[in-house]
């Protein structure tokens, strides 16, 4: 089946990415295909590169960004949600006329049409969140 | 048409679960992830109101309850232990999903 | 489902203000009302708050998001369903929710009101009824 | 000794405000800010829980307040109106702080 | 208080695992434990289950930071409250608890249980008792 | 009086800025100090300088980076809580060996002696969360 997963909750502070993760990749190990992963609301902070988590954890970013480059995954980090929050790529550093950007390898900027074609194209569409 | 509920918050922190199950349907499940699996624990309230509830099929995810130290001994009766990919396979053996967020 | 339309419900069971998650709920409706699916709003729990009228947020100093509301009619999306149980455990009736309306197309144009109050039962099946439920 | 306590969930959604009444004492002050107003919603089942607190001051933000539409007509009788400065005197009026999060 | 010796007290109301507060909340125990001040810690309300015995994260594949509640005797925090009622409703004992001790230098270093278990008129009252409150 | 401040969620996503920023201005205006405001858990979210909010809506971080400013404000970002969130300032990107920082003006990181020292020093700690 076609899959379609949306994750509203950064890294770390709740469990909602992790879930997420291990769902995806059970979801995958079953055959099935991942549509997209949609990251809105605090979400998008799972896309930063800029986290140093400690040593004796997981690094939840790296997990997305290295299931991303195994899989080819779609992973798509809503635009204005981003920006609220602090999470730019080089493009966006450039239109808003910043100095730095933090995205990290793997995710793609994009706008909420994304999510909702995620629900139109998706046999499922299931959201981990707070 | 089932639906999959999902519910991922403390019974006892916030009204998520009780909501959930008073607009399940009979014939649907409801399956209790991260925090939500708190109310798998036999003898509390929580536990208790499940119980009470018929028609639904309950499932709890194993890595949860693992984390949070509820082995079989502390789990309360009528609710699947399931694993990721069951939790995969509920979603895709029922019509469609909602968060209890 | 018939041909490709989706059956979209927008569930909304959180305070405005306290947390965004009513502002950028409100941000993915106005997007997807163009994509031209059958959707539908749910308010419930503390959902309702989110269409008490009267809001100012000048002294708080954060955004008056109310005005979004009122213009969900004129992006089509004009069924909103707003559950009585919920209103009444929280001291609220229908007359203490903003105006929400739309243009009935097939009515002249007449300008209607876009929220039902229903029983926590027909909230049950409206769920039900729907393909992609989307939570906030 | 007196605390003030600082509830900003609402009660319908959490369990905070309760908690907070089961351990405040006479002579305590409770402050509700930002989701925690809902409580002064007149007829609301919060309100009447607060109506039967003996012994304790309740305080409400009125940015809060006046954000939510939660206008003099609508606000539940027994509950002091104050805004950020008031916030900070009852702060300094009491002994010490404690935030229901 | 006496000579610049403030009693602190840390609340802890949240469950572990599903949101980060436990653990950043023990990150602030371990630090404040090296300022020599009066230090304890509550757990009530969804807070109990920090306490709950028996971790496994691998599945889920977080961090298990049970051991750090296990070493805070070490770190001189040994007074720590645990409310009855919150155990009960949530189909808990103490025997379903970690066994926290520290090692009691007045006592020639016998190890000791560091829980008390207490009701929820004491709990009130130990927090009434205090100087500052870091609410987790 | 001596207050200290803690802030323990995100711009935007919680209230708890606003109230914080609103409380301390109204205790400032009262004459009292405000010893420190200590940013944690989520909190450190306030200290990036990245953010682009819509035009319609208050800039949270600049406006904590202007208050700094006009009272010589202490605003202290956990270091802990922020590399888990990947806030860094240049000293941090260096030593992390990172290629950006995203700190804003005013915001320092430190660590969480900091929140004990406010609490020991402070004749009132008032904490805003979620």
């Amino acid at each position: 089946m076609k899959l379609g997963i949306v994750v509203n909750e950064g890294p770390y502070t709740h469990e909602a990415s992790d879930t997420a993760y291990n769902f995806v990749v059970a979801a995958l190990e079953k055959g099935h295909e991942i549509f997209r992963v949609f990251f809105y609301h605090d979400g998008v902070n799972n896309a930063t590169r800029l986290t140093v988590p400690p040593q004796d954890d997981r690094n939840i970013q790296q997990k997305w960004t290295d299931l991303q480059a195994k899989h080819d995954l779609d992973l798509v980090v809503c635009i204005a949600a981003a920006q609220r929050r602090g999470i730019l790529d080089e493009n966006e550093m450039k239109r808003q006329g910043k100095d730095a950007y933090n995205i990290a390898p793997g995710f793609r900027i994009s706008g909420l049409g994304q999510l909702i074609e995620a629900g139109i194209q998706c046999d499922r569409l299931v959201t981990f969140g707070d | 048409m089932a639906m999959l509920h999902i519910v991922n918050k403390s019974p006892y922190e916030k009204g998520a679960l009780e909501s959930c199950l008073n607009h399940a349907l009979e014939g649907d499940t409801v399956i209790l992830i991260e925090d939500g699996v708190y109310a798998c624990v036999k003898g509390g309230r929580a536990a208790n109101a499940l119980a009470s509830v018929k028609g639904i099929r309950f499932a709890a995810l194993s890595a949860d309850l693992k984390a949070r130290g509820i082995g079989e001994d502390k789990m309360t009766e009528g609710v699947d232990v399931v694993d990721y990919g069951g939790f995969v396979d509920l979603v895709t053996s029922c019509d469609k999903t909602e968060s209890w967020l | 489902m018939s041909e490709g339309i989706k059956k979209f419900l927008y569930v909304n069971r959180k305070a405005p203000h306290g947390t965004i998650y009513a502002l950028e709920a409100l941000e993915v409706v106005l997007i997807g009302a163009a994509f031209e699916q059958d959707v539908s709003l749910a308010f419930l729990d503390d959902g309702v708050f989110q269409l008490v009228k009267g809001w100012d947020t000048k002294e708080l100093g954060s955004k008056n998001f109310a005005p979004t509301y009122m213009a969900l009619g004129d992006y089509d999306v004009s069924k909103i369903y707003v559950e009585k149980e919920s209103l009444e455990e929280r001291g609220l009736s229908e007359d203490d929710l903003m105006e929400l309306t739309y243009e009935d197309e097939d009515d002249d144009w007449a300008e209607k009101s876009s929220i039902h109050i229903v029983s926590r039962e027909e909230m049950a099946r409206l769920m039900a009824a729907n393909d992609v439920i989307l939570s906030f």
